[in-house]
C-alpha cells in the first residue's frame, strides 16, 4: 500500500525540487543570495583558517587602531582584531538566526497541522491564540519576554519563537485544510492509514513550499531582531562577538573609530540581504500565482 | 456600514481579553516574588521586611487563584489604574501619557515620510517595470528592508549631526529633534511600502478596467493617477495601519538611540529595570494602539473599497 | 512600444518634489547658536546653562533624592563641605557638642527663607529632620534620641550615645530642610520647596528639571538665570550633544574621551579626583570567594595599572585600598595587590583550583572555576572594564561570565545573592567622614544584602573598630582606627579596590567657574556664569 | 477609396517566457465606412489581439508588423502620443468582460463623463449631465441616481450598457466591440444584442464586432470575417458566408450552432506558439488532403466580395443546403 501511494508522489516531489533549482538559477537575485549565504557559511565553518587572530584576544596596547597591514579592519576598544570578530560573528548570527527560525517553524507547523487536521475546538483555540499574539507588535512582545527572562541569546531565541510561530500556523492550517480534501488523502484514509502517517507522509510535504519561503525570509528577520535586541543590551553578553552588541560597544568611539560602527552594521545588512534575496526569489518561484501573472495578459 | 463596524468592534472583545491576559502574565513569568519586587521598588532597593511582603501578597491577592487575580487587575486597568512604577512610584498611566506625544510625533512623521518616498517609487517601478529604475529602486528597497535601523540611525547621526552639525544628536524638543529619528524609521518603512506599492500597482495595471481607461484615450499618467492609483492604494492603506504598529516597534530602538523620551524608550528602560507595572503598561499600550489602528484600517479599507462599504452596509 | 510619455515626467517630478520637501525640512533648520558672542556687545549674554548628567531626575523628594536636589542647588544643608572636604557652616552658622558628648547644638543662619517665603527656623528644621527619620534611611544607623528646637534659631540633636560623624551626616542632601508646604494635605510630597540658590521652574520626571535663580537667596546670589538639568544615560550621547552645542556641561564622561575633547577648542575638560572608587564586591557567602586564598589570588590576577592606562586613558589612579591618596585619612602604608599572575596561580592551586585537564580553565573537584560578574551600563566605563577583567582572569584560568544590567536590576541580583563578582562605582564621601562609608559598607549589620558594600563580610574586629570611630571625636585616634580598618579590609578583601575616580567633565569654553566638588555633593551652580 | 480601415499583412506576436506567441499572422481586412464587420472565431484565435492591435493597446512584449491604415493613416508604429488622439475619439473600444472592465472604485457616472470631458472637451459639470443623458438613452431607470453608483451595484447587462455608453460617448468613427456577449447568459445576451442594434441604428457608426458567437454576428453584421489561428480564412457578406460557406472551418462553426445540433469542430485549436505547417486548419479538417500539410493556401477571391483561404475552394464552392436559418430573436424566444 505504501509503495503504491507514495511512489509517484515521491517522484513528483523530486521533480518539483529539481524545477525549483533550475528556476533558482534563472532568478538572478535569488542566486546572488544563495551565493552570499554559501560564502558566509564557508567563512563561518573555516573561520579559524581565514582569520589570523583569536577574536577574544585582547591587546590593550593597540586598541582602536584603524585598518592596517596587520589588522584588516583595525582593532576594537580592547585591541581585538575586528576582522576576526566579524568572521566569528557569522557563526553566532547564522546559528542563532537559523535555530530561531527552525524552532519557530517547528512550533508553527506543529500547531498549524493540529489546527488544520483535527479542526474543531483545537482549531478554534489555536487560531484565537494566533489572533491574540498577532495583536501585539512583535518586537514589543519579544523585547518583553527576552527582557523578563534575562539578557541572554538563548532567551531571545525563545522569545522570537514564542512570538513568531503564528504566521506559520496560519499558513500551514490553510494548506492542510485544502490538502485534506484531496483525493489521495481520502483514499489513503480509506485504506486505513493512521493520522500520523497521513500527516507526515502526505500533508506535511505538501505544506512545505510556503513554509520554506517564510522561513528563508524570517531567518533574515530573526538575525535582524537578534542583533537589535543585543544592541539594546538584551542579547549576547561580552565577550561574544555578536554583531549587534559589537555595534553598540562601538558607539562611544563613533568619532574616533567609526569602523567599529560601520563594519558590524554592514555585516548584518549583507547577511540579512542575502536571505531576503533568496527568500524573495523562492517566493517568486514557488508562488505560481505570481509567476503566471507575468504572462497571463498576453 | 454601522453593522459592519459593530461586528468588527465586538470581535475585538476576545482579542482584548487575550491581550490583557498575556500582559498580566508577564509579571508572573519573571523569577521571584512580585510582592517582594514591588516592595523593593517602594523602598528604593532596601530589603523589605517579611511581614510587609506577606501583607502585600495578601493585599495584591497573590495568595488567591490566578484568574481571580487577573480579574481584579483587569478591573483596575479598565478604570485606568495601571499601578505605580517600581522605579519612580508614580502612576504608570501618567508616565505613559506624558511620553505619548513624543512617540506619536515620531510615528506619524515617519509614516508620512515613508509614504512620501514609497508611493511614488512604487508607482514608477511598476509603470517602468524591469527598467533600470525599477531594478535599482527595488534593490534599494530590499537594502532598506535588510538594513538594521539602529545602524542607519547611527550612520545618520554620524553624518548629519557629527560631521555636518546640521541636526541635534539626541533629545526632545522641536522639529529638529524629530528629523533624524523619523527619517530612520521612515526609510525602513518606505522600503517595505515601496515593494508593496509596486506589486499592488503591477496587479492593478494588468486589470481589464485599465485597458478600458486607456481605450478611452486617457493620457497614461491620467490612467495611472485617476484609475489605477486608487485601486492600488487599497492594500497599501491596509498596510499603513500595520505600519503604524511597526513604527511603534521601531520606536523602541530609535527612541533609545536618539534619547527621545517616548514610550519605546520607556519600555526599554522598564524592561531593563524589571519595572513590571511599567512593562505591563507599555505592552498594553502598544497592543491597544496596534489593535485599534488595525480597526481604523479596516474601517478606512471599507471606506476606500466601495464593494465592502456597500455590501456590508446593505446586508 | 513605448507607453511612457508625459506621465512619466509628471511622476518623476512628483518624486523630486517630495525629496526636496523632505530634505528641505531638514535643511533650513540649522541649529542657532546659543549665544551670539561678540556680534553685538551691548547684547547681554544669556545666562543659561544646560547640564547633561547620566542620572535622570526621577524624583525630587530630598528624603530619597537628596543627592540630586543638593547637587543642583535646590536645597541647602545645615552643614556644608568645602572643596578640601572640611565641614563648614551651611544653614547652621556654628555648632558645638556638649561636654557629655551627647547633645549637638546648631545655631541657624537668621533671615533665611524657603522658596515659598516661609522662614527657616529651628521648628522648620526640626520638622524636616523628623520627616527624614520617619521616611528615610539616612539616620538608620544614627542613635538619635530627640530633635529639639531650643529657641527660634537654635536646634539641638540629642543622641543616645556619642556619634562622632553626626555633623558629617547632616551634610548629606537627604537631611536638607524643606518647607512644610512641600507636602500636600495628606502629607504626601508634592513639590520641592527648599532654601537653595535655585528654584524649580518645571520638571519632567526621568527627563529634565528646569531651575531658575532664587533672587532672595541668603548666600551668594547666582549669575545664571536658568539651568536645565537633563538626564542622558548614554555617555556617548552626552559627548555628542556637547560637541553639537546641545549641552553646556557634560558630566561623568569616559576617560578615553579626554583626548578627543581636548582637541576641540570650543570645549574645556576638567579632570578632578573625587571620593569615588571602582570596586568589585565579592560574594563571600558561596564558593569560590568564601575562600580568602581565592580572593587574594583574584586580586593578584588583575592588572590594575593596565586597566587605568588603557580603559581610563591614564586619567584615574590604580587603588591599593579603599581611599584615594588625596584624602587625609588614607593609610599610606597599604601595598594592595600588585599584579602577579604566578602568585595568583599558586594561591589558587593552594586552594585546590588547578587546571587538571589543560583546558585553560582551572577546576576543583571537577567543577570549573566559572563566576558571574555583574555590572551596569549607566557608568559607561564599567562594562569595558569588566571585559578587560574577564580577559585578565582568563589568564589565571578563571572563566568570567559578564552580565550588563540596568542599575536597579544589578542591585536586586546582588541583594538576592545571585552573583559572584559585582563591579560598581562606589562613592565614599557623600558624608565627609569615612566612618559613614565604613559603617554602611563593612559593618556586619550592613553586609547582609542591601547596600553597595561587602557581601557576607562578618568580621568582629572590623565591627568594633567602626563603632569606636563613631564614638571618638579625637582626630588622631580616629585616624589610627581608620588606618587599622583599611589594613584589615584590604587584607580580608571582601571588596577588591580597582581604581580611584578622576571625574571627567567637559564644558563649552564659555562656561566659567565650573568646579567639580570632590565629594560630588554639590555643583555649586551659583559660581558659574556664561562669558569669556 | 471608401475604406475606413484597411489592414494589410498584419502580424502581431508576443515574446513570452515560453516562446513567441504568434497571435495574428498576416491578416488583410478592409472595413468600409458605415458597415458592420463581424470578426468571428474560436477563443484564442487572435481576434481580440487584432482589435487591440488596432487600438495600440497591446502590452509591451508585443510586436506588430504590417499596416493598419485608418483613414489613410498608418496606426502601426505611431507614437503613443499620436495614437492616443485616435483612441476614444476616432476608434473606440467596448471591451470584453463587462464585470471586470469597469473600475470598481469609481462611480459609473464619472467613468462615462470622463469620456465626454476628454473627447468632447465638455467641462466636468456638463460632461456629467451628458453622461446621465447617455445612460438614460440606454434605458437606465433613474440615471441620475445610477450615475452615483459603483459598478458592483449594477447587473451584468447594465455594466455592458455602461461600457457601450462609454464607447459611443466620444462619437467615434469606428467602434470595436470586443466579445460583447462572452460569458453572458441567454437573456442578457439578447439585451446586449439589442443594445448593439440600437447603437448601430443611432450612430450609423462603422463597427468591428469581435465575437466567437456566429449567431450574434449574423444578427448584426453586414460582413463577416472568420478567423482561425491568427489568419482570416474566409470573409464576405454575412448572407453569403452563412448560406454558402466555402471553408470547412466556417462550415464547422455553422454546424456547431445550437440550432444545428451542436456538432463541435473536432480537435483543439492549435497552440499559437507552434503553428502547424501548411494550412493551419488541416489537422482538424475532415477534407484535408496531402497538400494541405505542406502548402499554405492564400486568401483568394472566389466570388463578388467573398474571399476564402483553402486549397480546394473551387470544389467546395458549391451551393449547399441552407445551413443556417432563423433569426436570433426567434430562437432565443
Amino acid at each position: 500500500m505504501r509503495g503504491v501511494l507514495t511512489g509517484d508522489r515521491y517522484v513528483w516531489q523530486k521533480k518539483r525540487l529539481n524545477r525549483t533549482f533550475s528556476a533558482l538559477k534563472e532568478n538572478k537575485l535569488a542566486a546572488v543570495g544563495l551565493i552570499i549565504i554559501s560564502v558566509l557559511v564557508l567563512m563561518a565553518v573555516f573561520a579559524p583558517l581565514i582569520t589570523l587572530r583569536d577574536p577574544y584576544e585582547q591587546n590593550l596596547e593597540i586598541r582602536l587602531t584603524g585598518s592596517n597591514e596587520k589588522y584588516l579592519m583595525g582593532t576594537d576598544q580592547f585591541g581585538r582584531c575586528l576582522f576576526s570578530r566579524l568572521i566569528y560573528g557569522i557563526r553566532i548570527s547564522l546559528t542563532t538566526g537559523v535555530i530561531s527560525a527552525v524552532l519557530t517553524m517547528g512550533i508553527g507547523v506543529f500547531t498549524g497541522l493540529l489546527a488544520g487536521y483535527f479542526g474543531g475546538i483545537m482549531d478554534e483555540l489555536i487560531m484565537r491564540i494566533t489572533d491574540i499574539v498577532l495583536s501585539f507588535p512583535s518586537i514589543v512582545l519579544t523585547l518583553v519576554i527576552a527582557g523578563v527572562l534575562g539578557p541572554d541569546l538563548k532567551n531571545i531565541i525563545i522569545a522570537l519563537a514564542a512570538v513568531g510561530w503564528t504566521k506559520y500556523a496560519r499558513v500551514v492550517r490553510g494548506s492542510v485544510l485544502s490538502i485534506k480534501e484531496q483525493e489521495y488523502v481520502e483514499s489513503a484514509k480509506a485504506l486505513g492509514a493512521s493520522d500520523i502517517y497521513l500527516l507526515c507522509r502526505h500533508i506535511l510535504p505538501n505544506c512545505m513550499g510556503p513554509v520554506i519561503v517564510i522561513m528563508t525570509l524570517s531567518i533574515g528577520g530573526a538575525i535582524l531582531s537578534i542583533a537589535g535586541l543585543s544592541f539594546l543590551g538584551l542579547g549576547a553578553q561580552p565577550p561574544t562577538p555578536e554583531w549587534g552588541m559589537m555595534l553598540n560597544q562601538g558607539v562611544p568611539f563613533m568619532r574616533r573609530a567609526p569602523h567599529l560602527t560601520i563594519f558590524p552594521g554592514l555585516a548584518i545588512m549583507i547577511t540579512v540581504l542575502a536571505f531576503n534575496f533568496l527568500g524573495d526569489g523562492l517566493r517568486d518561484i514557488m508562488d505560481p500565482r505570481l509567476k503566471s501573472k507575468l504572462f497571463q495578459k498576453f | 456600514m454601522l453593522r459592519y463596524l459593530l461586528r468588527r468592534i465586538l470581535m475585538l472583545v476576545p482579542i482584548l481579553l487575550g491581550v490583557t491576559l498575556i500582559t498580566f502574565s508577564t509579571m508572573h513569568l519573571a523569577p521571584g516574588d512580585p510582592a517582594e519586587l514591588i516592595l523593593r521598588g517602594r523602598l528604593g532597593g532596601a530589603d523589605p521586611p517579611r511581614q510587609a511582603v506577606e501583607e502585600l501578597r495578601e493585599e495584591m491577592g497573590l495568595n488567591i487563584p490566578f484568574y481571580v487575580q487577573y480579574g481584579k487587575w483587569l478591573k483596575k486597568v479598565i478604570q485606568g489604574d495601571l499601578g505605580n512604577s517600581f522605579r519612580t512610584g508614580r502612576p504608570v498611566l501618567t508616565e505613559l501619557l506624558s511620553r505619548f506625544p513624543a512617540t506619536l510625533e515620531l510615528a506619524l512623521l515617519s509614516t508620512l515620510i515613508s509614504l512620501g518616498i514609497a508611493v511614488p517609487v512604487g508607482i514608477i517601478s511598476a509603470v517602468k517595470r524591469n527598467s533600470f529604475l525599477d531594478i535599482f529602486s527595488m534593490i534599494g528597497a530590499l537594502l532598506g528592508v535588510s538594513m538594521p535601523n539602529f545602524w542607519l540611525a547611527l550612520l545618520l547621526m554620524m553624518f548629519f549631526s557629527l560631521k555636518l552639525g546640521l541636526l541635534p544628536v539626541a533629545g526632545y524638543g522641536g522639529f529638529r529633534y524629530l528629523v533624524l529619528p523619523a527619517v530612520t524609521l521612515g526609510t525602513g518603512m518606505a522600503a517595505m511600502v515601496a515593494r508593496l506599492m509596486r506589486s499592488s500597482m503591477l496587479e492593478i495595471i494588468s486589470q481589464d478596467y485599465i485597458l478600458t481607461a486607456k481605450a478611452k484615450g486617457l493620457p497614461y499618467y491620467r490612467v495611472i493617477t485617476g484609475h489605477a492609483l486608487k485601486n492600488a492604494l487599497i492594500p497599501v492603506v491596509t498596510y499603513v495601519g500595520l505600519q503604524l504598529g511597526w513604527a511603534l516597534e521601531g520606536a523602541v530602538i530609535v527612541e533609545s538611540i536618539f534619547a527621545r523620551p517616548g514610550i519605546g524608550r520607556y519600555l526599554h528602560e522598564s524592561v531593563f529595570a524589571r519595572d513590571f507595572p511599567a512593562i505591563q503598561g507599555c505592552v498594553l499600550f502598544f497592543a491597544l494602539v496596534f489593535v485599534f489602528s488595525n480597526l481604523i484600517v479596516d474601517i478606512s479599507y471599507a471606506y476606500l473599497n466601495p464593494r465592502i462599504r456597500y455590501e456590508k452596509g446593505m446586508e | 512600444m513605448s507607453r511612457l510619455t508625459s506621465g512619466k515626467n509628471v511622476l518623476l517630478l512628483l518624486l523630486l518634489v517630495m525629496c526636496l520637501l523632505i530634505s528641505g525640512c531638514g535643511g533650513n533648520k540649522v541649529p542657532q547658536e546659543k549665544s551670539a558672542e561678540g556680534e553685538s556687545p551691548q547684547e547681554k549674554i544669556p545666562q543659561e546653562l544646560v547640564i547633561g548628567s547620566p542620572w535622570t531626575p526621577k524624583e525630587l523628594d530630598p528624603v530619597s533624592a537628596g543627592w540630586l536636589v543638593l547637587r543642583i542647588g535646590l536645597v541647602d544643608t545645615l552643614v556644608a563641605i568645602d572643596y578640601d572636604i572640611n565641614l563648614v557652616p551651611g544653614l547652621a552658622k556654628s555648632w558645638e557638642i556638649s561636654s557629655d558628648e551627647l547633645e549637638w547644638t546648631f545655631k541657624l543662619e537668621e533671615g533665611v527663607k524657603f522658596h515659598d517665603g516661609t522662614p527657616l527656623n529651628a521648628e522648620a528644621v526640626k520638622w524636616s529632620l523628623e520627616r527624614v527619620m520617619e521616611k528615610g534611611t539616612l539616620f538608620k544607623d544614627v542613635p538619635i534620641k530627640s530633635i529639639e528646637a531650643r529657641g527660634d534659631y537654635t536646634l539641638t540633636i540629642v543622641t543616645e550615645e556619642l556619634f562622632a560623624p553626626l555633623a558629617a551626616i547632616l551634610a548629606k542632601g537627604e537631611a536638607a530642610p524643606v518647607s512644610k508646604n512641600s507636602l500636600d494635605a495628606n502629607g504626601e510630597f508634592k513639590e520641592i520647596i527648599g532654601t537653595g540658590p535655585f528654584m524649580l521652574s518645571s520638571w519632567i520626571p526621568d527627563q529634565e528639571a528646569v531651575l531658575v535663580r532664587n533672587d532672595d537667596y541668603w548666600g551668594k546670589i547666582p549669575t545664571l538665570d536658568k539651568v536645565v538639568y537633563k538626564g542622558i544615560p548614554e555617555a556617548a550621547t552626552r559627548i555628542m550633544m556637547l560637541e553639537n552645542k546641545e549641552l553646556d556641561v557634560a558630566q561623568i564622561l569616559p576617560a578615553d574621551a579626554v583626548e578627543q575633547l581636548e582637541a576641540n577648542p570650543e570645549i574645556k575638560v576638567y579632570t578632578k579626583p573625587i571620593l569615588r572608587s571602582r570596586v568589585i564586591v565579592l560574594n563571600m557567602l558561596r564558593e569560590p570567594f568564601n575562600d580568602l586564598r581565592v580572593r587574594k589570588a583574584v586580586n593578584h590576577a588583575i592588572d590594575r595599572e593596565s586597566i587605568v592606562k588603557h580603559i581610563m586613558a591614564g586619567v584615574d589612579v590604580a587603588a591599593s585600598g579603599p581611599f584615594p591618596p588625596t584624602t587625609p585619612w588614607v593609610n599610606k602604608n597599604l601595598q594592595g595587590y600588585p599584579y602577579d599572575l604566578e602568585k595568583a596561580k599558586t594561591l589558587l592551586a593552594e586552594a585546590g583550583w588547578k587546571d587538571s585537564d589543560n583546558s585553560g580553565i582551572i577546576k576543583k573537584d571537577g567543577k570549573p572555576f566559572t563566576v558571574d560578574l555583574i555590572t551596569y551600563s549607566t557608568r559607561a566605563e564599567l562594562p569595558p572594564m569588566a571585559e578587560v577583567i574577564q580577559d585578565q582572569l582568563k589568564k589565571a584560568g578563571i572563566q568570567v561570565n559578564i552580565q550588563v544590567l540596568e542599575t536597579g536590576a544589578a542591585q536586586s541580583l546582588r541583594e538576592e545573592g545571585k552573583f559572584d563578582m559585582y563591579l560598581l562605582a562606589r562613592n565614599l564621601g557623600f558624608a565627609p567622614d569615612p566612618s559613614y562609608y565604613l559603617m554602611s559598607d563593612f559593618h556586619s549589620k550592613n553586609t547582609g544584602g542591601k547596600g553597595w558594600g561587602a557581601y557576607g563580610f562578618n568580621n568582629k574586629h572590623v565591627d568594633e573598630l567602626i563603632e569606636l570611630t563613631q564614638r571618638t571625636t579625637n582626630l588622631q585616634e580616629r585616624k589610627k582606627y581608620f588606618a587599622k580598618l583599611q589594613e584589615i579590609i584590604v587584607d580580608e578583601t571582601p571588596v577588591m579596590f580597582l581604581n580611584h575616580y578622576v571625574n571627567v567633565t567637559a564644558v563649552r569654553s564659555n562656561v566659567q567657574g565650573y568646579n567639580e566638588h570632590p565629594t560630588e555633593s554639590c555643583f555649586h551652580l551659583e559660581n558659574i556664569y556664561i562669558g569669556e | 477609396m471608401g475604406y475606413l480601415l484597411n489592414i494589410e499583412n498584419l502580424e502581431t506576436s508576443f515574446n513570452t517566457g515560453d516562446g513567441v506567441v504568434k497571435a495574428v499572422n498576416g491578416v488583410d481586412l478592409v472595413i468600409e465606412e458605415g458597415e458592420i464587420m463581424g470578426l468571428v472565431g474560436e477563443t484564442g484565435c487572435g481576434k481580440s489581439v487584432l482589435g487591440l492591435s488596432i487600438m495600440g493597446l497591446l502590452p509591451t512584449n508585443a510586436e506588430v508588423k504590417g499596416t493598419i491604415a485608418y483613414k489613410g493613416l498608418n496606426l502601426t508604429g505611431l507614437p503613443e502620443k499620436e495614437i492616443r488622439k485616435i483612441r476614444g475619439k476616432e476608434i473606440a473600444l467596448i471591451p470584453q468582460n463587462p464585470s471586470t472592465s469597469l473600475n470598481p472604485v469609481l462611480k459609473i457616472g464619472f467613468q462615462v463623463a470622463e469620456v465626454f470631458h476628454l473627447q468632447q472637451r465638455l467641462p466636468w459639470k456638463k460632461a456629467r449631465q451628458a453622461a446621465i443623458e447617455m445612460l438614460r438613452s440606454f434605458d437606465f431607470p433613474d440615471p441620475g441616481k445610477r450615475a452615483e453608483e459603483y459598478p458592483h451595484q449594477l447587473s451584468g447587462g447594465m455594466k455592458q450598457r455602461v461600457l457601450a455608453a462609454m464607447g459611443i460617448a466620444g462619437e467615434p468613427s469606428l467602434l470595436i466591440a470586443d466579445e460583447p456577449t462572452k460569458g453572458l447568459d441567454a437573456l442578457i445576451r439578447i439585451q446586449v444584442v439589442e443594445i448593439l442594434r440600437q447603437l448601430v441604428l443611432r450612430t450609423s457608426a462603422t463597427m468591428l464586432l469581435i465575437t466567437h458567437d456566429l449567431k450574434v454576428a449574423s444578427c448584426l453584421c453586414d460582413k463577416i470575417a472568420v478567423m482561425y489561428a491568427g489568419e482570416i480564412i474566409e470573409t464576405g457578406p454575412t448572407r453569403d458566408i452563412l448560406s454558402l460557406p466555402r471553408h470547412p472551418y466556417t462550415r464547422g462553426l455553422i454546424a456547431s450552432l445550437p440550432s444545428n445540433g451542436l456538432v463541435p469542430v473536432r480537435g483543439l485549436s492549435p497552440s499559437l506558439i507552434e503553428l502547424p505547417a501548411g494550412c493551419k486548419f488541416h489537422p482538424r479538417c475532415n477534407q484535408a488532403a496531402k497538400d494541405c500539410a505542406q502548402k499554405h493556401p492564400r486568401l483568394e477571391i472566389v466570388d463578388d466580395g467573398c474571399k476564402v483561404r483553402c486549397l480546394f475552394n473551387d470544389q467546395n464552392c458549391k451551393p449547399e443546403k441552407k445551413l443556417f436559418h432563423g433569426s436570433f430573436q426567434k430562437e432565443a424566444g
